[in-house]
């Protein structure tokens, strides 16, 4: 049954109609990308009004929020490739891992330092050891070892699926991390940080978060495209269709020299 | 507009260091993916054109030992 | 005669190198599948796939007509591999290693002794492997094939390092294992001097 | 059942052979645990307080440096190839160099724990709390880097990469273990985090030898 039912997505398997569709789809995306995320974040920026308690420095959240969104659904979805790729044997799954993989680090990476941008003038000092920011500081490190593990065998084949094994561990370990890290906090020193309270945040200042949040995908969706590009023409180099598609390339462009 | 005027607006009622910190740093690392991405895509077509050329080579090479 | 072995439009690449495209082959009992090529021309590799230890990039093999990714037990359950590296622990001793490996195989070794003892090891069978020479090593690796009831034996080179007399020695067990109805394949550098009933051929070409 | 038991005494009769694999991470142990005193101060009071983070960032450090050859030889010589070609033999294997790996490192580490007690002041009530995080929590070190061992076996660089990507996953245990021992440090009941310990160590080991065995088929194929 299974089969069956997602046999439709069997030609986008297929690495060469995938990087043309990557690549037909990356100008749209990019765009979009660009326009949504300059939208939410200048709306944000210019036309909210200020929170009546934390002033103007609230306006971190229109990066702060969605970046940790995304470095966390970025981290779902590597984790979702590396199943599929691994349990089925599909290999641009399995790609698409490593596509992914930077782009969660450097998402995580915003978030945590916006986080510390923002407790800095909120709480006095850059780092707290909150149960939220431990968690994001470990799944920073969890991309790093996903990253680091894939470049250390002579053979990338290998290192690609070790590595997908590793993002499978990771996100069967995040929910016990991050559960334990806010046992841990709540004995350590009490829940004392209070954010948003969720439900009031005005209409005025939801949509650009909303608008941001959705700048932050599509941008992940641009560079994901992107990057699977690159990982697709370094496993597929010796097909002809790679060779082909490179020559053409070359002629075209010489002829625009001439 | 939320703010009165453009240095109002930069200095962001005190807090410019920090939101302006945070803004910049994000659209730098941002950037810095993007050409890193680009960056590497190209390196990647030209290390295969040049495998390619090698090949070429050795094939050349080959045929004029026969 | 039915077919045991076969590749349909095999294809490795490793390293980003083609090293064959489109190998077919078909392996009856008693056959012998010899193959040779330069060094770098994918021998081992093929061995490797053969072994299912690593997946073909295009094509298939069959073991009995039936694809080997269906069956994979039943297949290792048949198959004697004996890689490029030898497979015993140099800090164990000979006795230790096939102790290890019979457990392994659920295969019963009767006189580990007297079956040391006839491939020139007498004395050395209770001293850690690194001690011994090369072609010693070799043998207490090679000592499985004399205990063992798997059908099809891949092997990668199994004469090296071996005096000429031990080749002649397991050339001899290899017709005896052909006759009885298995089926070999090896790559070596050496060419196989027995009169092998089939012996079938096939050469790689280092390719670019 | 006869091949487990087979394999656990190839694993037993190697690890005779190679007292430095199991004799080193015990006496690192103990060098690090006596560095502490060195670098902060002799003071009983800071000693006994910071102890139970101590003794297990040192037991870390110690079991997942004990892991790190686990498979080298296996993988170098060959024995890991052999036993992903035979299928069967693997999972016992498996189990049997994790179980083996626990008896040579986490086993010593309980034994030479009044050794520990004495050097950072620990009191009765601290060390038998430290004996019993010790028994749960062990095992899961060894699970973990038995898993970090497999993934990291065919790297060109093997040791600090296996650190990188193991110690996260040991959080969740460093947390609840020192926590046992601190909340039994100031008489509170701390039977909660032994269960938590106890489910940590039964959810590895349902999970973890399946996840090194297809880690070993990875770095082999």
């Amino acid at each position: 049954m299974w089969g069956s039912m997602f046999r439709w997505l069997d030609p986008y398997a297929k690495p060469e109609t995938l990087y043309h569709l990557c690549g037909r789809l990356l100008p749209y995306l990019m765009v979009l990308a660009v326009f949504t995320l300059l939208l939410g974040n200048i709306w944000g920026l210019a036309f909210s009004p200020a929170d009546y308690q934390q002033g103007d420095s609230y306006r971190i959240i229109y990066i702060h929020v969605p970046s940790a969104i995304w470095s966390m659904g970025a981290y779902s979805s590597m984790a979702i490739a590396a199943f599929i790729g691994l349990v089925w044997q599909i290999r641009v799954a399995q790609w698409a891992v490593l596509a992914i993989a930077p782009i969660g680090a450097v998402y995580t990476a915003i978030a945590l330092f916006t986080g510390a941008a923002w407790g800095k003038p909120m709480w006095g000092t850059w780092w707290v050891w909150d149960a939220r920011l431990t968690s994001e500081l470990v799944l920073l490190f969890l991309y790093l070892g996903v990253i680091a593990l894939s470049g250390a065998f002579s053979e990338a084949a290998r290192g690609i699926k070790v590595a997908s094994l590793l993002a499978i561990v990771g996100v069967v370990n995040l929910p016990i991390i991050h559960f334990s890290v806010e046992w841990w906090n709540t004995l350590h020193q009490g829940a004392t940080i209070t954010k948003f309270a969720k439900p009031s945040i005005d209409p005025s200042m939801l949509w650009p978060l909303l608008i941001s949040i959705l700048g932050f995908a599509l941008l992940l969706a641009a560079l994901t495209c992107l990057r699977l590009r690159s990982q697709i023409l370094i496993f597929e180099q010796h097909r002809p269709w790679v060779r082909q598609l490179l020559d053409s390339k070359a002629d075209s462009t010489q002829k625009e020299q001439n | 507009m939320a703010f009165n005027s453009w240095t109002e607006f930069w200095a962001m009622g005190g807090y410019a260091l920090f939101v302006w910190l945070s803004f910049g740093t994000t659209y730098a690392l941002m950037l810095g993916l993007w050409w890193y991405s680009k960056r590497q895509h190209k390196q990647i077509q030209q290390q295969i054109c040049a495998k390619a050329a090698r090949e070429q080579r050795v094939r050349q090479h080959q045929e004029s030992e026969k | 005669m039915s077919i045991i072995l076969a590749a349909e439009a095999l294809s490795c690449v490793r390293q980003d190198r083609v090293l064959f495209e489109n190998l077919n082959f078909q392996l009856s009992a008693g056959q012998v599948l010899y193959i040779q090529g330069k060094n770098g021309a994918g021998k081992s590799s093929l061995l490797r796939l053969l072994a299912g230890l690593t997946l073909p990039e295009d094509g298939q093999i069959l073991f009995h007509g039936k694809p080997l990714f269906a069956q994979p037990e039943l297949y290792a359950e048949q198959l004697l591999f004996i890689g490029h590296q030898s497979g015993i622990h140099p800090q164990l001793t000979a006795l230790q290693n096939l102790a290890f490996w019979s457990a392994l195989t659920d295969q019963q070794l009767a006189d580990p002794y007297q079956l040391l003892g006839s491939l020139g090891l007498a004395g050395l069978e209770d001293i850690p492997c690194f001690m011994l020479s090369a072609g010693q090593q070799r043998r207490v690796s090679l000592a499985r094939l004399w205990f063992t009831n798997k059908p099809v034996w891949i092997l990668d080179e199994p004469f090296t390092s071996l005096d000429q007399q031990l080749i002649a020695r397991l050339e001899q067990h290899f017709l005896q294992h052909l006759a009885a109805g298995g089926v070999i394949v090896l790559t070596s550098h050496q060419s196989l001097s027995a009169a092998y009933p089939e012996l079938k051929s096939l050469e790689l070409e280092y390719r670019w | 059942m006869v091949m487990w038991r087979a394999l656990v005494q190839r694993e037993l009769q190697l690890l005779g052979r190679q007292k430095a694999d199991w004799l080193n991470p015990l006496v690192f142990f103990l060098l690090v645990l006596s560095l502490f005193p060195l670098g902060i101060g002799p003071e009983p009071g800071m000693l006994k307080q910071i102890a139970p983070g101590l003794v297990w960032i040192a037991a870390l450090l110690s079991v997942l440096l004990s892991a790190e050859r686990l498979f080298k030889d296996d993988y170098r010589f060959g024995v890991i190839e052999q036993l992903v070609a035979g299928r069967q033999g693997l999972f016992s294997y498996v189990t049997a160099k994790i179980c083996c790996h626990w008896l040579s490192t986490g086993v010593p580490l309980v034994l030479v724990s009044p050794l520990i007690a004495v050097l950072l002041g620990l009191d009765w009530q601290s060390w038998q709390v430290l004996v019993v995080t010790l028994l749960l929590g062990t095992p899961v070190l060894s699970l973990l880097s038995v898993l970090g061992a497999a993934l990291t076996m065919a790297a060109d660089k093997g040791g600090i990469l296996q650190a990188l990507i193991i110690l996260p996953l040991y959080i969740p245990l460093l947390i609840f273990a020192s926590g046992a021992m601190e909340a039994a440090a100031t008489a509170l009941p701390y039977t909660g985090q032994l269960a938590v310990l106890l489910a940590f160590l039964l959810f590895a080991l349902a999970l973890v030898p399946l996840a090194v065995r297809q880690a070993l088929r990875m770095n082999v194929g």
